[in-house]
């Protein structure tokens, strides 16, 4: 009998048929049945990743192939899912929470039209869609057309108030700058392909097709790795992220915090084996990720867009994801991602809650005291926080503590402890940037208008269901990984992914481990009261030197805009104008003219004189006579 | 005689008419120059043939008339030309009064 | 050396002379004259080859019947010597230069043709003479002394075409 | 044979039927008439038969090339005459003379398509050339049809002077006018020719080329094909050009095919001239008549790739040419005779007006500039596939393509003109029949250039 | 018998097209001769698959050696299929416009199908190079007849331009007939030939300049953007959906396999380099025009140059991709050349800079513009994924490349390129705000909804399931590519 494993393709298709149905029946679904439809084709799909998830469990993993994508000559790419531990993780993660952000939507965008309300649930199926390919993918072009494809969806999303000529440029730079990661994604592929002659995860992951690869694994798996900065908003890819906040704040949870980005970090982790070929790959992921981090948390420290700030700090959360994976601890990574997509996803949406109730609001400077008003959204909020800046036991405690640990194991390697002591820092700087945010927005006097102040109140239940369910989630998410320290077998995640993932630290000794822990433990509270004293009864005012810098985001944009975009405008400006019109066109105008102008004066030979005509003819034949019998021999 | 001698004074006869032909613009004398070109091939033809009669003769009594006959025939066709072109000057002088080539320039370029 | 180079040579000299003379004079009428000159010095060349028939219809035809016909033309057009203006100096250098040169490399060209021994009798041989001309054109030659009736008739129409009133 | 004695006597039969038949269409119908005759008995003598038994050996050769020339030639005559014999009587008083003449013309092309000895050859250009001579100045009172004949009647002689000159030291060499003879004394590969056999073939080349209107010698062309009534300026363009071609492939084909090595680099010149001079020149006329002047040397480029190349299909390709560019030219002139205004401007407007004609004069001006579908295309290739196959001449190969690109330039601009420019067309009257004849021209011309197995099945009778 | 068939129909069909009065009537009877040509063509992939009935063969210039011989193979089958299908839209998609002397522009537009049948059956030099001609004549008259104001200096510059082409060709194509043994311009006899290499390189450069021109490859592409921005639509649809296929069908079949050796020696190395810098440079170009025709034509440059990069990689499956890409791309760009015909239709414009904020206007319209453009950037899961995936694989794994890694991606950087220039022109039209010409815009009729949904539902299949291509051209790509093989051929 065939495996069960072969109605796994029922995952993503119902998101499809999803998309397919709210997109094409937009003009005639009400928005309650767009938004039961479109929340409801998740809800099947997660619950059918429960079962795989059980069934993998069991340890029945494997590829299920179902055509031939593309067969020529040697190479053949079959359209196949890979179900095992890593993936059926992911498709949890996926479709549970967008499942949450599904239903949450149905209210947060009920004032839309029907039509663009029905636009937007397709948009998102389509996305849950191209992101279950993503991860179910059997190899690494089913991989990457999900890759694109969430992509595409996060560029029509962005777009989505497609009125707003800024969000459609926010869009367009999304998807340029993920084309360009996708584009050394791509070159990867094909020196895989080239080498191993298979894009199969199978055959490349396996001991001969590492093998083969072993030569060039670095230069692979950076490219690799350019591909998940783009993604996964790294540096030097990351700036798209921010400006990708142009969408529905929903969206902003799903794709921009809880799902796609962490694409890249899927990504790494799946081809964990090649990477661990690479010292140098892996070396320079570590120190990518940990600057990421730094720099997107000393930015998020100024911004005044309470969105903004949450896109910093996933920018930032997910540099310490790919510390993690820089430093071998994949595990850690998958952990993170995993508590990352409760929490930030929760932050979103609590902000969503935030920027619904104040109609649109959202600079941080005009709110205040909103605590009093939005009793769910604040404690569901305040959870958030906790979790992010890791106060046990919350869920983003285990996650973070277990990155720290892996960072600090790698240094003890390495004799300094770098990596250790900024990415501490960054998480104090974490920490001090959210209990800011929590503070200006919920503590204090409300700073915005009159109509703002009476128009506030908390959101309707389906908002603030899927807030407390993601709140218990973030609180209680990471039992799933205790620290062997304190429960034997605690760590239920690792056994879970080791026949994925190869697991290679030796574990410290305890003393240090309890120490490590106490000693981050105390510094965030430390700062939770220094944010508090500073921000209890905050004003806005005008930053000033460094502190603009930062707000200012580095000034990173336009650091690009100066040496990339501009000068490649003018480049194509001059061949417009310049070299095309009068080089290109203007040779082969030119050859025209020449006959036209050889032409009028050669027709001055034909002089209207006998006279000259006979000496012309008596000249030739003297030429011709003196070639013919002196000349040529 | 030596043929040779006879080629060289009927080329420079021939180039002579050329050289009327170049340098006069009365169209009477230049026709009258080319005239003088066909002579100048007349007489050539006669020597030829009378020197191929001298090679040929033991085989062939009549070696070398052809050439003579040609002579006639070039002589008919001169006759015939002059005609015509008389008649064609007569007819432009009659039209422009003059037989000055240089003011036939109506058709050029 | 006999009588016959001598021969020879003054009727050369006197072709080419009056052959200059023609396309030097100034007035027409001369150049005719010179040009009859010419004829006559090449029937003697004729005969000088023995080609009687050749002579006699050279000077019928050409000296009295085309060379008259021109005379006739000019006087009926009487062309003054000053009819005929000053052509462009450097032209006609050019034209005379040209043909000057042509002549050379004819020469030099046939120089290199071998017929130093080749001789073309004179005084003797006696195809010259009518009765064999005659026999070759009426056997041989029939065939394009019909045609060349064709090309009188089409020169007499075409005399007519051209000259007749309208 | 036959041929070349009906239409001797026709002629002669024109010249009387000026005064015995008043009507001038009676007149036409007996050119026609007989014209046609002559062609039938040239086809019968194809099969082998002959009117008279007239012994020719050394004179003339009725062989296959001659024969089916002679066909060719002669049914672009009738064609000629059934599309423009009308348009003559505007030319002036004496109708019936020019018919005379024409026929008398058609004598001298049989002659030069068909002889085998230079006496002939000379004969039959004087043939062709004299009447020429009346035909272009033959309107009176147009200035320009006088200086053009005059011009072209002293350039002509001069011509025949050089050719004159020519016979006569190859007559020297080889102590005859038959071309056979000529050709045997060449045939022994070691022996060295003699200079004064070249020297008298490149004079005698000098001279054809002036008759087929090849740069250098091309200068009277222009002129005298402006100047001439433009009636006759289709038919001296078109058949008796192909006729000279003829005469010049034969002679140089039987005669001084030997020692083809010593002169083709001379003819490769000639050509790689030609070429040039015809279309860049033609670029810049403005009146179509003078372009087509120019037009016809560029194809006498073309066509003198045949004399360069002297193999099979060569002279398979010089005939397919020859039919081509005399059908098309013929029918282009015979559209512009009904022109008053000969610049380009005048076409503007035209397929409006006249749809069939212009796109009967768009089939043609394609199959001048060599389009493919059309018989001009293929009689080009047959050129470049003969230069080809004879290999060394890439260069002038290479050459051609450009300049026939070229004259893509001036042959479309009539069709831009009729086609894509507005302008009120000049009124012109064109009856029932004229526009089947040209139609059917036009048939032709597509038909050989997508089947001409047509005419070579002929060829190879 | 069939490919004989696909010839006649638009042959025939427009010659009697000449002879309609009516418009309508013209009209109609040209959608229902393509419509006969999409069904032969169709039963030819399908039930009357049978060599016998895919070739004929007739007696036509036995003094050259030439015959008249037509065979589908493979390649063949997908590019007549692209032709068949191609017009019947065209006419669907246009059916709105009135052109006066509707029946002549009909009549040529068929005969032009003709003559692209005959270059994409023709297995003899001489009759390709007639239809090759065919194929351009009637484009040359249409679009000096009905093109916008510039036209008859523009069509002028191209037809000149790609006729020196093609009589450079003529040249190489007779060269290489004169040194085949049985003097024959048979397609096999071709193939057969062996020629020194030196005779091979200057005849490849004679041979690959007509098909550069036809392409275009940079600096021929000059005649391009003009003769697009002035050609009428339908027209501009024929000549850069189909008629650019040309180019590369001829380099694959007339040059590859007939000159390997030349092939080997340029293709990869020189002129690969030379077309990715074109690629390049046609993209940068295309970010900066305004007029979306222009825009298309340039962006179709890069996209062209791609094809002729993977095609002179000699790999299996580079090749492969080149042949379901001709077809592919020749989709796409008519989907977008639908768009511009609407839009100008509409708006009497095409300017980005006059449009935008459409979406709201004309949802349906916008969607499928999105989806087409989507496929112009190569998106995966549209049709032009899987060709340039495979083009840029077989570029890369192909034994003949030595700088794939300088090559590849300089080549990526045109997806890039391509992604901004067509998004930015998406933004323009559809996105942002109306505007005062936008404002009264209305969506589209059902003509253009079916075209256009026709094309979105290919560029899908083609794109979800391309083996259905890929095996109908293998049989010929191995076939090829075994014949450009120089391993063998060197010595010769």
């Amino acid at each position: 009998m065939k495996n069960v494993l072969e109605f796994s393709y029922l995952i993503p298709l119902f998101p499809l048929i999803g998309f397919l149905i709210t997109g094409l029946g937009r003009k005639y679904l009400s928005r309650p049945l767009t938004g039961i439809i479109g929340s409801g084709v998740i809800l099947i799909s997660f619950l059918l990743s429960v079962w795989i998830f059980f069934q993998v469990k069991e340890g029945n993993s494997g590829v299920v192939s179902y055509f031939n994508f593309i067969s020529a000559g040697s190479l053949k790419i079959p359209f196949s899912f890979q179900i095992d531990a890593l993936s059926s993780l992911f498709l949890l993660i996926i479709t549970g929470v967008g499942f949450l952000i599904h239903v949450y939507s149905a209210s947060y965008m009920h004032h839309e039209s029907k039509e663009h309300f029905a636009r937007y649930f397709s948009y998102l199926n389509l996305f849950v869609f191209s992101m279950l390919l993503l991860v179910m993918g059997g190899n690494f072009v089913i991989l990457f057309i999900g890759w694109e494809g969430v992509g595409l969806c996060s560029y029509l999303l962005i777009g989505y108030w497609f009125k707003n000529t800024e969000y459609n440029y926010a869009a367009r730079k999304a998807f340029v700058m993920n084309r360009i990661g996708d584009l050394a994604f791509l070159i990867a592929i094909f020196m895989i392909i080239a080498k191993v002659g298979s894009v199969n995860f199978g055959d490349v992951f396996s001991a001969e097709g590492l093998q083969k690869l072993a030569p060039s694994a670095t230069i692979i798996t950076l490219l690799l790795f350019v591909g998940a900065t783009g993604k996964s908003a790294q540096i030097p890819l990351y700036t798209w992220l921010p400006d990708a906040m142009a969408g529905p704040t929903p969206v902003s949870a799903l794709i921009h915090a809880a799902t796609m980005v962490t694409a890249g970090i899927y990504m790494i982790a799946r081809s964990n084996l090649l990477y661990s070929l690479s010292e140098t790959t892996q070396n320079i992921v570590a120190y990518i990720g940990l600057a990421t981090a730094l720099l997107a948390a000393t930015i998020a420290l100024k911004q005044n867009d309470i969105k903004k700030v949450l896109a910093y700090s996933t920018v930032s959360q997910l540099g310490y994801m790919f510390l993690a994976l820089g430093v071998g601890a994949y595990t850690a990574a998958i952990f993170h991602v995993m508590t990352h997509a409760f929490f930030k996803a929760l932050l979103f949406l609590g902000s969503g809650s935030v920027i619904h109730a104040m109609s649109g609001e959202q600079d941080i400077r005009n709110m205040g005291g909103l605590s009093k008003k939005l009793k769910i959204t604040f404690f569901t909020f305040l959870i958030g926080c906790l979790a992010i800046t890791g106060i046990p036991p919350f869920s983003g405690f285990f996650s973070k503590d277990a990155i720290l640990l892996a960072a600090f194991e790698h240094d003890e390697r390495g004799k300094i402890l770098i990596l250790y002591s900024i990415s501490l820092f960054t998480a104090l700087l974490t920490t001090y940037y959210m209990f800011r945010l929590l503070f200006i927005t919920f503590t204090g006097k409300f700073r915005g208008t009159q109509e703002q102040e009476h128009h506030l109140h908390e959101s309707p239940a389906l908002m603030t269901i899927p807030l407390i369910v993601l709140a218990v989630l973030a609180a209680i998410g990471g039992f799933i990984g205790i620290p062997e320290v304190f429960v034997k077998g605690g760590d239920r995640l690792t056994p879970f992914l080791s026949k994925v993932i190869a697991t290679n630290h030796e574990p410290v000794s305890r003393s240090t481990e309890f120490f490590l822990m106490g000693l981050s433990g105390v510094l965030v509270v430390a700062t939770i009261i220094f944010t508090w004293f500073r921000f209890k009864n905050y004003q806005p005012k005008e930053d000033k030197g460094f502190g603009k810098v930062l707000e200012n985001k580095w000034y990173v944009d336009e650091l690009y805009d100066k040496i990339i975009v501009n000068p490649l405008n003018k480049l194509a400006g001059f061949l417009n104008n310049f070299f095309e019109r009068f080089i290109i066109d203007g040779i082969v105008n030119g050859v025209g003219r020449a006959v036209n102008y050889s032409s009028r004066q050669l027709r001055l030979l034909q002089s209207g004189q006998v006279g000259s005509y006979v000496l012309l003819m008596v000249l030739s034949i003297l030429l011709l006579l003196l070639y013919q019998f002196f000349i040529k021999k | 005689m030596q043929i040779d001698y006879y080629i060289y004074i009927s080329l420079a006869l021939f180039c002579i008419g050329i050289v009327g032909v170049l340098t006069r613009r009365n169209a009477i004398i230049i026709f009258m120059c080319i005239e003088l070109m066909l002579n100048a091939v007349n007489l050539l033809l006669v020597a030829f043939s009378k020197m191929h009669h001298l090679k040929n003769a033991a085989v062939n009594a009549s070696a070398g008339s052809d050439g003579q006959l040609f002579v006639f025939f070039i002589m008919v066709v001169a006759a015939a030309e002059v005609s015509v072109g008389l008649a064609i000057i007569v007819m432009m002088y009659r039209n422009i009064h003059s037989v000055d080539i240089n003011f036939l320039n109506r058709l050029k370029h | 050396m006999g009588v016959t180079p001598i021969l020879f040579w003054i009727l050369s000299v006197v072709a080419l002379f009056s052959a200059l003379m023609v396309i030097t004079s100034k007035n027409p009428m001369h150049s005719v004259i010179w040009l009859i000159i010419v004829f006559f010095a090449i029937s003697g060349h004729y005969l000088l080859l023995n080609a009687q028939f050749l002579a006699i219809v050279n000077i019928i035809v050409y000296a009295g019947a085309i060379m008259v016909l021109f005379l006739y033309v000019l006087m009926l057009m009487d062309l003054k010597k000053e009819t005929e203006p000053k052509k462009n100096r450097w032209l006609k250098l050019a034209g005379a230069v040209a043909g000057g040169s042509l002549l050379l490399v004819l020469i030099a060209a046939l120089k290199k043709a071998d017929l130093a021994n080749q001789f073309a009798e004179t005084r003797t041989g006696d195809i010259g003479l009518i009765e064999n001309l005659g026999k070759v054109l009426f056997n041989e030659y029939v065939v394009p002394f019909e045609i060349s009736s064709i090309l009188f008739l089409s020169a007499m129409v075409g005399a007519v075409v051209i000259g007749k009133k309208e | 044979m036959n041929a070349l004695i009906i239409s001797g006597i026709m002629g002669v039969v024109m010249m009387f039927s000026g005064i015995l038949l008043k009507q001038r269409s009676s007149v036409r119908a007996v050119a026609l008439t007989g014209l046609f005759v002559a062609i039938v008995l040239n086809v019968m003598e194809m099969s082998g038969f002959h009117l008279f038994k007239i012994d020719i050996t050394g004179m003339m050769k009725f062989d296959r090339l001659a024969l089916f020339f002679n066909t060719i030639a002669m049914g672009c005559t009738f064609i000629f005459f059934l599309l423009s014999a009308k348009e003559m009587e505007k030319v002036g008083l004496n109708y019936s003379d020019y018919f005379a003449l024409i026929f008398f013309i058609l004598c001298g092309i049989i002659l030069s398509s068909s002889f085998s000895s230079l006496l002939i050859l000379f004969l039959g250009i004087e043939i062709i050339s004299i009447p020429l001579y009346i035909l272009t100045g033959s309107d009176k009172r147009n200035l320009k049809s006088n200086e053009a004949s005059l011009k072209y009647f002293l350039l002509g002689s001069f011509s025949t002077g050089l050719m004159l000159m020519g016979i006569t030291l190859i007559y020297g060499n080889s102590g005859s006018f038959s071309v056979e003879v000529i050709a045997e004394s060449i045939s022994k590969p070691d022996v060295k020719p003699g200079i004064l056999l070249i020297a008298g073939l490149l004079l005698l080349m000098f001279s054809m080329a002036f008759k087929v209107s090849a740069a250098p010698f091309h200068f009277w062309t222009p002129d005298v094909y402006d100047g001439a009534p433009t009636v006759f300026t289709s038919f001296m363009a078109t058949i008796v050009k192909a006729a000279v071609f003829i005469a010049f492939l034969r002679l140089f084909y039987y005669a001084f095919g030997n020692i083809h090595e010593t002169w083709k680099l001379i003819i490769a010149i000639i050509t790689a001239l030609t070429l040039f001079i015809g279309n860049i020149t033609a670029v810049f006329q403005q009146s179509v008549k003078r372009m087509l002047a120019y037009s016809s040397i560029a194809q006498a480029g073309f066509m003198l790739m045949a004399i360069l190349a002297l193999n099979a299909s060569a002279t398979e390709g010089i005939l397919l040419y020859t039919t081509a560019y005399c059908l098309a030219t013929i029918g282009l002139f015979a559209i512009l005779v009904k022109m008053k205004d000969y610049t380009f401007e005048g076409f503007n407007g035209f397929a409006k007006h006249q749809p069939l004609l212009a796109a009967v004069a768009v089939v043609f001006l394609l199959s001048l500039a060599g389009i493919p579908l059309t018989a001009g295309f293929l009689a080009k290739f047959y050129m470049l596939n003969a230069v080809i196959e004879k290999g060394g001449f890439l260069w002038l190969v290479i050459f051609a393509v450009l300049m026939a690109a070229i004259s893509v330039y001036y042959y479309f601009r009539v069709i831009q003109a009729m086609y894509f420019k507005e302008g009120e067309a000049q009124a012109i009257e064109v009856s029932t029949s004229f526009k089947w004849t040209i139609g059917l021209v036009a048939a032709l011309v597509i038909l050989l250039g997508v089947y001409p197995q047509l005419l070579f099945s002929w060829f190879y009778f | 018998m069939i490919s004989l068939l696909l010839i006649l129909i638009p042959l025939l069909s427009g010659i009697a097209s000449f002879f309609f009065k009516k418009e309508n009537a013209a009209k109609g009877w040209a959608l229902l001769s393509s419509f006969a040509t999409v069904a032969v063509s169709i039963l030819g992939l399908t039930i009357l698959n049978k060599t016998e009935l895919l070739q004929f063969k007739c007696n036509w210039l036995p003094g050259l050696g030439s015959s008249f011989s037509i065979r589908l193979d493979g390649m063949g089958q997908l590019l007549c299929l692209l032709t068949a299908i191609s017009f019947p839209l065209i006419f669907i998609a246009t059916w709105n416009r009135t052109y006066r002397n509707a029946h002549n522009f009909f009549a040529l537009m068929l005969l032009s199908q003709a003559g692209l049948m005959g270059v994409f059956l023709a297995m003899d030099a001489l009759l390709f190079y007639f239809f090759w001609e065919l194929a351009l004549i009637p484009v040359y008259f249409l679009s000096s007849i009905w093109g916008a104001e510039r036209r008859i200096a523009a069509t002028f510059k191209f037809f000149i331009y790609t006729f020196v082409g093609s009589l450079l060709m003529l040249i190489g194509l007779i060269y290489i007939h004169s040194l085949t043994p049985d003097r024959s311009f048979d397609i096999r006899s071709f193939y057969a030939v062996a020629i020194d290499n030196k005779t091979q390189h200057w005849i490849f450069w004679l041979m690959f300049v007509a098909f550069a021109i036809k392409i275009p490859v940079f600096p021929f592409h000059s005649w391009q953007p003009d003769t697009y921005e002035q050609s009428p639509t339908a027209v501009t649809m024929v000549l850069s959906g189909i008629m650019v296929k040309m180019g590369l069908f001829a380099v694959i079949r007339w040059l590859l396999p007939v000159l390997p050796s030349a092939s080997f020696a340029y293709g990869e190395k020189m002129i690969s380099m030379w077309v990715i810098v074109g690629m390049i440079y046609a993209s940068l170009l295309a970010w900066r025009q305004d007029d979306m025709k222009r825009l298309i034509a340039y962006s179709s440059i890069a996209h062209l140059g791609l094809m002729v990069v993977a095609i002179f990689s000699e790999s299996e499956i580079g090749m492969q991709g080149v042949m379901i890409q001709m077809f592919n791309h020749g989709i796409n760009i008519l989907g977008l050349w639908v768009i511009v015909e609407i839009l100008e239709r509409k708006y009497g414009t095409r300017k980005l800079s006059e449009l935008g904020g459409l979406a709201q206007k004309a949802p349906a319209m916008a969607i499928f513009f999105v989806v087409v453009a989507l496929a112009n950037i190569a998106l995966p899961l549209t049709n032009a994924f899987v060709g340039e995936f495979m083009m840029f694989t077989g570029i890369f794994t192909s034994s003949m490349s030595e700088y794939e890694m300088i090559t590849v991606p300089a080549a990526g950087i045109t997806i890039i390129l391509g992604a901004i220039y067509t998004l930015r022109m998406v933004q323009k039209v559809i996105y942002g705000n109306t505007n005062a010409l936008t404002e009264t815009g209305t969506d589209i009729g059902y003509n253009e909804k079916l075209v256009l949904g026709i094309i979105v539902i290919l560029i899908i299949a083609g794109g979800i399931y391309p083996q259905a291509f890929l095996s109908l051209t293998e049989e010929t790509t191995k076939f090829i590519l075994n014949e450009a093989n120089i391993y063998p051929s060197l010595g010769k």
